[in-house]
C-alpha cells in the first residue's frame, strides 16, 4: 500500500513545519526522510492526531552505510553514513509507511561515541524492544529509552556486530571467538 | 509501647513481611517454547513482574544475509521459524520478487498458496499441541504430532526436506510436485476433517481447559495494535487483519479469487462456514482461550485453502517455471514485504546495492513482538499461568533471537 | 508360625518372634511393591494406547512386562546427587518418611476376612491419619532442596493435602456410620450378599459422597488434573526436582502405594470389599468358616475381589491423568473449600436423616416393622457389650 | 521401618503371649519411651530450625506409638492425626517459609541453657513425685468388657456411658457421659477457627516494593574490568526499575 497523495505531505508538513528533510515517491516503496531530532514529533503526529493513524510501528531498521573494501570505495557515491528507517502501519487505513533519517557513523565523528537519536518508545510501547535491539546490534543510542541494554548479545558483550568494521573478538569468556 | 520499642537496640525487627522472590523460569524449563528465560518476580504465587530475556537462539543471520546472493540466504530463513519453513522462504523469496519487480508463472502462485497452507496446518497443530502440554494434558501433544507426521510425509515427497525445506525460492519454486502427491494430499484433508472436532472436544470445549484459559491474560484491542501483534495474537482481540487479504499487492494476489472468511470474532460472533463449537461463557474477547480459538479456525480455513488451491494448480496449464539463477543480480533499491505466517506478520526488509549480494538484510520477526507484550499480561496473575499466557502466545524462538 | 520356629528350627524365643514378624511386614512390603511395579508398566501401557501408541513392547516379550524392572535397574544405577545448598540429613530423610508414611497404612487394610496385618477397631480413622503423614515427606523434601521450585511444589503439596483431609474425613464417616463401627473388617463384612448391599447403592446420598470420595482421594494422593505439587509445566518438577535415582524412585514408590492404598479403601468403603457382585462363595454354601481349606479358597476368592477392584480404581485415576488438563493451585483450593465440603456435609446429613427414617434400608423397611432391625454397636441383646438383658430391648427401641 | 515396628507392636499386644523369656510388651514401651525422650532432647539441642521441627514429629509419632501400645488405638490414631498430621504440618509450614538465612540456626547463649537446664530438672522432679505417689491403678470394673473400643468412647461423648455403668445399673441412669465438655470444645474451636480466619485474611500489598533487583547474573570478576569499557555507558536505571512509568 503506498502513501497516496503528495495532500498527505503537506498536512504533514503543515502539522510539524520543518521535520521533513527530504522525500523519494518513486521508489518501490517510496518513503519520507526526516530530520533525527524530530522524528519523535513525527511519529506523534503519525499516530496521534493525523487523519490516517498509524498506530502500529512495525520494524525499526539501522543501514551502515560504509564501503570497507578499498577498491569500491572509489567508487561509492554516498559518504559513510548511518540510515534508521522506520516501517509504520495503520490498521484502520490497512496503509502502511515509510521514515528514514540520517545520522552520522559515529557521535561528532568521535569512534566509541554511539550516535544519538530519541527514542519513540512514548508514542508506541512496542518500540521498546526493536529500539534496545538496534542499539544492541548496530550500536544507536536512543535518548530517552526507559531501559536500554542489549537484548539478543549477553550483556557484557562488546561491539555491535552488524556495522561493517565490526570485528569478531577474539575470545569470549575463554570461548574462542575466531 | 511500640515508640519504645524502637529505641531498644538488642531488639532487631527483622523484615519478616512477605518478601517477594526472584525466580528464574528457563532457559532450561519444559515450558518455555525452546530456550526463553522468564525472570519472574513473584510474591507467594502471584508474579508481580515477567521479564523476559532472549537471545539464547541468536546466529545474526542479518550478519550472513550481508555475504550471501539472495538465494543462498533462503537455507537462512527456514531456521527462523523452523515449524513453518514454507512461509519464511515465501516470505522472503515474495521480498526479492518485489524488489526485482519479477512475476513467477501462474502455476507456480498456486502451488505456493497451497504449500504454505499446508505448512500453517502443521504449525498450528504443534502450537496447539504444545499449548496442551503447558497446561499438562500430554495426549493432546502426540495426537497433534501424528497428524502433523502426515503434513511432513507430504512434504518430504515434495521437496525431500521435513522441516526446513528451502522448496519456496527467489522466482518460483525448486521442484514440480511428484506424481499421484495431489491425490495423497486428498486422502490426508479427508480423514483430517474429523479429527479436528475430536481436538475441539478434548480441549477448546474441556471444562478445565475452559478453566485455565478464559479470562487470562486479556489483552485490549489497543495494547495489541500498539506493541506490534500480529496474527492469531492480534485476531485474538478482535482485530480484523490478515495479510494474505490486506497485505501488499504481490501478496495478495496470491490468493485472488480464493475464497476465505479471516477467522476473528465480528460483531460477535467468529465466522459460520462450518459448525465450531459456542464461546464459552466467562471467555473474554483477548484472552487466551480466544488466541487458541483462533488458531483452531485457521486450521479449517486452511484446509480449505489448500482444496481451492489443489482445483487450481491442477487446472493450469503452463510449465512451473524456472527459479533466477543463483547471483542474479538484484536493482539498486529497497524493498520491505509482510507475508501473513502462522505466528503473525514476518516482514523482510531487504537494501541492495546493485549486486546480486544485498548490502542489508533484516528480518521483522511476529513472535518478537508478540513476546513484547507477554510482561503486560502477566502482571499479577499466579505462576501457573505465566506459561498458559506465553503458549497462548505461540511463540518460536528461532524467529525471535533469528 | 512362631511356634514352628521355636519348637522344632529350636531358634531362641525372641528370634523367632522378630523372624515373625519381619515375614509379616515384608508380605505387606512386597504385595504393595509388587503392585507398584505392575502400576508402573501398566501406566506406561494405558498412557501409549490412550495416545494412539503401543507403550513399551520391546524389554522382555512382546508386551514389555519387563519395563518396571528395567526402569527399577535404571534408577538403581543412576547417581544419587544432592544439591550443596541442600540440608543434608532432612534431603536424605525426607523419601523414606513419605515411603513409610504411605506403606505404614497397610497394616489396617484387611485383604480378605482376616487377612488384615493388624485387625484395628479404628481401621479406618488409623489410615486415614497416616495417609495426612506422607505429606511430610514432600515438605521436607521440597525445603530441604534447597531451590525455589521445590519450595512452589512443597507449598503447594501441603496446602492441597491438608484441606483435603477435611472433605475426605467427611467422606468416610458415611460408610463408618452406616456399618456402625471403624474397623474395616466389619465394614466390609455388612456389605456382603449380593451388589445391592453394596453401600454406594445404599441410597442416593452415599452414591453422591462415593464420587466425592473419588474427587478427594484423586486430590489427596496428588494425581490427574490435581497433580499440582508435581506440576512439569510450571514447577519444573514440583518437589523432587532435585531427586534422581533410589531416592526418586522412593517417591515414586509411595505415589504408587498410596494410589492403591485410597482405592483399596474406596472398595472396602463403598463397593463392598471382598465381597463380590455376586456372592459365588455363599451359594457355594462355603463360608469364613467351613473348614480349614473351604475357608481359605473363600478369602483368596475375596482377596481377589478386592484386589480387582482397587486395581480398576488405580486403572481409572491414570486414565484420568492422561486425559484432562490441570487445575490451578486457587481452583484446586476452592473446588475443595466450596465444593467438596459443603457437599459432603449435605450428603453426610441425607444418609443420616436416610438412616433414621428407613434404618434397614429402603427394600426391607417396606417388608419388616422398623421394630427388629438389628443394630450391631447399641447394647441390645448380643450387642458389643454384655449388659444385664432385662431392659435391653426396651434400650434397643428408644435410640435405632 | 515404622511400619516393622508397628507390626511387632501389633503382633505383641494382640496375640496371648506365651510366657516368653522376653516381654515384648516392656521391649516396645522402652523403645518407643527412648525415641520419644530421645528426640525431645534433640529438638532442645538442635541448632536448625526445621531439624527441630522434624525431630518433633519424631517424638510424637513415638507418643502415639506408645498409646497404640497401651490399647487405647482411638487416641493413637487421634494423636497421629490431630498432631503430627495437622499441628506439626502447620508448624513446619511455618518454619519452612520463614527459615531463611538470618532464623535458620538459633544458638542459645550459656546462660540460657543453664537456666532452661534448671527448669528442666525441676519440673522432672515434680512429675516424678507425683507418678510414683499414686494408688495402684483402679483394675478394671466388673463386668466391663476390656476390649478397646472406640464406640464406648462415642456413645459417652454422646452422654451414654455404656463402659462403666458403676454398679450394673442400666446404661442410661444419672451417670451422665462428656456432653457438656464435648460441646463446650467444639464451641471454643469454633471461635479459634473463626479467629484464624479472620488474621490470616489476605492483606496483599497493593503496590510491589522496589528492591534492587539482580535480575540478571553478573560476569565473574575476572571478567568485570575487561567488560568495564561498556559498562559507564548505561546511563538509564536498573533493570526492573528505572522510568517505567
Amino acid at each position: 500500500m503506498t502513501m497516496r497523495g503528495p495532500g498527505f505531505l503537506d498536512q504533514l508538513d503543515a502539522a510539524v513545519p520543518a521535520a521533513v528533510v527530504g522525500r523519494n515517491l518513486e521508489a518501490i516503496d517510496p518513503w519520507i526522510e526526516v530530520a533525527p531530532e524530530r522524528i519523535v514529533d513525527v511519529c506523534a503526529w503519525l499516530a496521534k492526531s493525523s487523519p490516517v493513524r498509524f498506530d502500529s510501528l512495525q520494524c525499526i531498521t539501522a543501514i551502515d552505510w560504509l564501503e570497507t573494501d578499498p577498491k569500491k570505495a572509489a567508487k561509492v557515491t554516498w559518504q559513510p553514513h548511518t540510515e534508521m528507517v522506520y516501517h509504520l502501519w495503520s490498521t484502520s487505513a490497512r496503509v502502511s509507511l515509510v521514515l528514514k533519517a540520517k545520522l552520522p557513523r559515529w557521535k561528532s565523528d568521535v569512534p566509541g561515541e554511539l550516535p544519538e537519536i530519541p527514542s519513540v518508545c512514548g508514542v508506541w510501547r512496542g518500540a521498546n524492544w526493536h529500539e534496545r535491539e538496534v542499539y544492541d546490534l548496530s550500536g544507536i543510542w536512543f535518548t530517552g529509552h526507559p531501559d536500554l541494554r542489549r537484548i539478543l548479545c549477553p550483556e557484557d558483550w562488546e561491539g555491535y556486530p552488524l556495522r561493517k568494521d565490526y570485528e569478531m573478538p577474539l575470545d569470549y569468556h575463554g570461548i574462542r571467538g575466531r | 509501647m511500640a515508640q519504645m520499642l524502637d529505641d531498644d537496640p538488642r531488639i532487631i525487627e527483622f523484615d519478616v513481611r512477605t518478601d517477594e522472590m526472584l525466580v528464574n523460569m528457563g532457559p532450561q524449563h519444559p515450558s518455555t517454547h525452546g530456550v526463553l528465560r522468564l525472570v519472574l518476580r513473584t510474591d507467594g504465587e502471584v508474579v508481580s513482574e515477567v521479564e523476559p530475556h532472549i537471545g539464547y537462539l541468536h546466529r545474526c543471520a542479518e550478519k550472513i544475509g550481508e555475504n550471501l546472493t539472495h538465494r543462498q540466504w533462503i537455507p537462512y530463513t527456514d531456521r527462523m521459524d523452523y515449524l513453518a519453513a514454507m512461509n519464511m522462504n515465501l516470505g522472503w523469496a515474495l521480498a526479492v520478487e518485489k524488489l526485482m519487480k519479477y512475476q513467477v508463472s501462474e502455476k507456480a502462485r498456486h502451488l505456493r498458496v497451497l504449500i504454505t497452507e499446508l505448512n500453517r496446518i502443521a504449525s498450528h497443530l504443534v502450537g496447539m499441541g504444545a499449548y496442551g502440554l503447558d497446561l499438562g494434558t500430554f495426549s493432546p501433544f502426540l495426537y497433534a504430532f501424528r497428524e502433523r507426521e502426515k503434513i511432513l510425509d507430504l512434504f518430504e515427497e515434495a521437496c525431500g526436506a521435513r522441516l526446513t525445506y528451502s522448496y519456496i525460492t527467489v522466482g518460483g519454486l525448486t521442484a514440480d510436485l511428484p506424481a499421484g502427491w495431489l491425490a495423497k494430499c486428498e486422502a490426508f484433508l479427508e480423514q483430517f476433517e474429523p479429527i479436528i472436532k475430536e481436538y475441539h472436544a478434548l480441549l477448546t470445549t474441556n471444562a478445565i481447559f475452559v478453566k485455565r484459559t478464559a479470562n487470562i491474560g486479556v489483552m485490549s484491542r489497543e495494547l495489541a495494535i500498539e506493541y506490534g501483534c500480529s496474527g492469531p495474537v492480534l485476531r485474538g482481540s478482535g482485530v480484523d487483519q490478515d495479510m494474505r487479504r490486506d497485505g501488499e499487492a504481490i501478496y495478495t494476489a496470491m490468493y485472488d479469487g480464493y475464497a476465505f472468511e479471516v477467522a476473528v470474532m465480528k460483531n460477535g460472533h467468529y465466522p459460520r462456514d462450518h459448525d465450531y463449537p459456542a464461546v464459552p461463557a466467562d471467555a473474554v474477547l483477548g484472552d487466551c482461550w480466544h488466541r487458541f480459538f483462533v488458531r483452531m479456525l485457521e486450521v479449517v480455513q486452511s484446509m480449505d485453502l489448500v482444496r481451492q488451491a489443489m482445483d487450481r494448480y491442477s487446472a493450469c496449464k503452463g510449465p512451473l517455471g524456472e527459479p533466477l539463477k543463483l547471483t542474479e543480480k538484484m536493482p539498486a533499491g529497497d524493498a520491505y514485504l509482510e507475508t501473513e505466517c502462522p505466528k503473525g506478520q514476518m516482514g523482510f526488509y531487504l537494501v541492495s546495492d546493485g549486486s546480486a549480494i544485498p548490502w542489508r538484510v533484516r528480518a521483522r520477526s511476529s513472535s518478537f513482538s508478540n513476546l513484547a507484550v507477554a510482561h503486560e499480561l502477566c502482571r499479577g496473575c499466579l505462576i501457573a499461568d505465566v506459561p498458559a499466557i506465553v503458549g497462548s502466545l505461540d511463540i518460536v524462538m528461532g524467529e525471535i533471537d533469528r | 508360625m512362631a511356634e514352628f520356629l521355636i519348637n522344632t528350627v529350636g531358634l531362641p524365643d525372641w528370634l523367632a518372634w522378630t523372624v515373625t514378624a519381619m515375614v509379616a511386614a515384608a508380605l505387606i512390603l512386597n504385595v504393595i511393591a509388587g503392585g507398584a511395579l505392575v502400576f508402573i508398566w501398566a501406566e506406561r501401557k494405558i498412557a501409549g494406547r490412550i495416545q494412539d501408541r503401543l507403550g513399551p513392547t520391546r524389554t522382555g516379550g512382546k508386551f514389555g512386562w519387563l519395563q518396571s524392572l528395567a526402569d527399577g535397574i535404571k534408577l538403581l544405577a543412576k547417581e544419587d546427587l544432592m544439591p550443596d545448598g541442600a540440608d543434608g540429613m532432612l534431603f536424605r530423610l525426607a523419601p523414606y518418611v513419605s515411603f513409610c508414611a504411605s506403606f505404614c497404612a497397610f497394616i489396617a487394610l484387611p485383604f480378605a476376612f482376616d487377612f488384615v496385618g493388624q485387625r484395628m477397631n479404628v481401621g479406618v480413622f488409623f489410615v486415614i491419619a497416616v495417609l495426612g503423614l506422607e505429606v511430610f515427606g514432600v515438605i521436607l523434601a521440597g525445603y530441604a532442596s534447597a531451590s525455589k521450585w521445590s519450595l512452589f511444589g512443597a507449598m503447594r503439596e501441603a496446602a492441597q493435602v491438608v484441606s483435603y483431609e477435611v472433605p475426605l474425613g467427611m467422606c468416610v464417616v458415611v460408610p463408618v456410620m452406616l456399618a456402625g463401627s471403624m474397623d474395616l473388617v466389619t465394614i466390609a463384612e455388612k456389605q456382603a450378599g449380593w451388589l445391592t448391599n453394596w453401600y454406594l447403592f445404599h441410597d442416593p446420598f452415599t452414591f453422591v459422597i462415593f464420587w466425592v470420595y473419588v474427587t478427594c482421594a484423586v486430590a489427596s494422593v496428588n494425581r490427574a488434573p490435581f497433580d499440582l505439587a508435581e506440576a512439569e509445566s510450571e514447577l519444573v518438577a514440583g518437589f523432587h526436582t532435585e531427586y534422581s535415582g533410589l531416592r526418586w524412585s522412593y517417591f515414586f514408590m509411595a505415589e504408587y502405594g498410596s494410589m492403591f492404598l485410597v482405592s483399596a479403601l474406596a472398595a472396602l468403603l463403598f463397593l463392598g470389599g471382598w465381597n463380590g457382585p455376586v456372592p459365588v462363595a455363599s451359594l457355594l454354601g462355603l463360608s469364613e468358616g467351613t473348614g480349614d481349606t473351604a475357608g481359605y479358597f473363600v478369602r483368596l476368592l475375596g482377596m481377589a475381589n478386592l484386589l480387582g477392584k482397587a486395581t480398576l480404581g488405580v486403572l481409572i485415576m491414570m486414565w484420568i491423568r492422561w486425559t484432562l488438563p490441570r487445575l490451578r493451585i486457587d481452583q484446586v483450593m476452592m473446588t475443595c473449600l466450596k465444593y467438596c465440603t459443603p457437599i459432603a456435609a449435605a450428603m453426610f446429613l441425607g444418609a443420616m436423616l436416610w438412616q433414621v427414617a428407613l434404618p434397614g434400608g429402603l427394600v426391607p423397611a417396606l417388608r419388616r416393622p422398623a421394630g427388629e432391625i438389628r443394630e450391631g454397636w447399641l447394647p441390645g441383646p448380643g450387642g458389643a457389650f454384655a449388659l444385664p438383658s432385662a431392659d435391653a430391648g426396651k434400650v434397643a427401641k428408644v435410640n435405632p | 521401618m515404622i511400619s516393622a515396628l508397628s507390626m511387632i507392636a501389633g503382633i505383641s499386644t494382640a496375640a496371648p503371649l506365651p510366657v516368653a523369656a522376653i516381654n515384648w510388651h516392656s521391649v516396645f514401651f522402652l523403645l518407643f519411651a527412648a525415641i520419644a525422650c530421645g528426640f525431645a532432647v534433640a529438638v532442645v539441642a538442635a541448632e536448625n530450625v526445621v531439624r527441630m521441627a522434624f525431630y518433633l514429629v519424631l517424638s510424637l509419632g513415638a507418643t502415639a506409638g506408645l498409646f497404640f501400645l497401651a490399647g487405647a488405638e482411638f487416641v493413637g490414631a487421634m494423636q497421629l492425626m490431630i498432631y503430627v498430621g495437622g499441628t506439626l504440618v502447620l508448624l513446619v509450614f511455618g518454619v519452612m517459609l520463614t527459615a531463611q538465612a538470618p532464623l535458620v540456626a538459633i544458638k542459645g547463649s550459656g546462660r540460657d541453657r543453664v537456666l532452661a537446664g534448671f527448669v528442666g530438672v525441676a519440673l522432672l522432679a515434680v512429675l516424678l513425685q507425683s507418678a510414683f505417689s499414686v494408688k495402684p491403678w483402679r483394675a478394671a470394673a466388673a463386668g466391663m468388657v476390656a476390649e478397646p473400643a472406640a464406640t464406648p468412647i462415642g456413645m459417652s461423648l454422646v452422654g451414654v456411658r455404656v463402659d462403666d455403668p458403676a454398679g450394673g445399673a442400666p446404661a442410661t441412669n444419672k451417670r451422665p457421659g462428656y456432653m457438656l465438655p464435648f460441646e463446650i470444645v467444639s464451641i471454643h474451636l469454633l471461635v479459634v477457627l473463626v479467629g484464624a480466619a479472620y488474621l490470616a485474611r489476605a492483606k496483599r500489598r497493593k503496590t510491589p516494593r522496589a528492591i534492587e533487583v539482580a535480575a540478571s547474573v553478573e560476569p565473574p570478576a575476572s571478567v568485570a574490568e575487561h567488560a568495564s569499557i561498556g559498562r559507564e555507558r548505561q546511563r538509564s536505571g536498573s533493570v526492573l526499575a528505572g522510568g517505567r512509568s
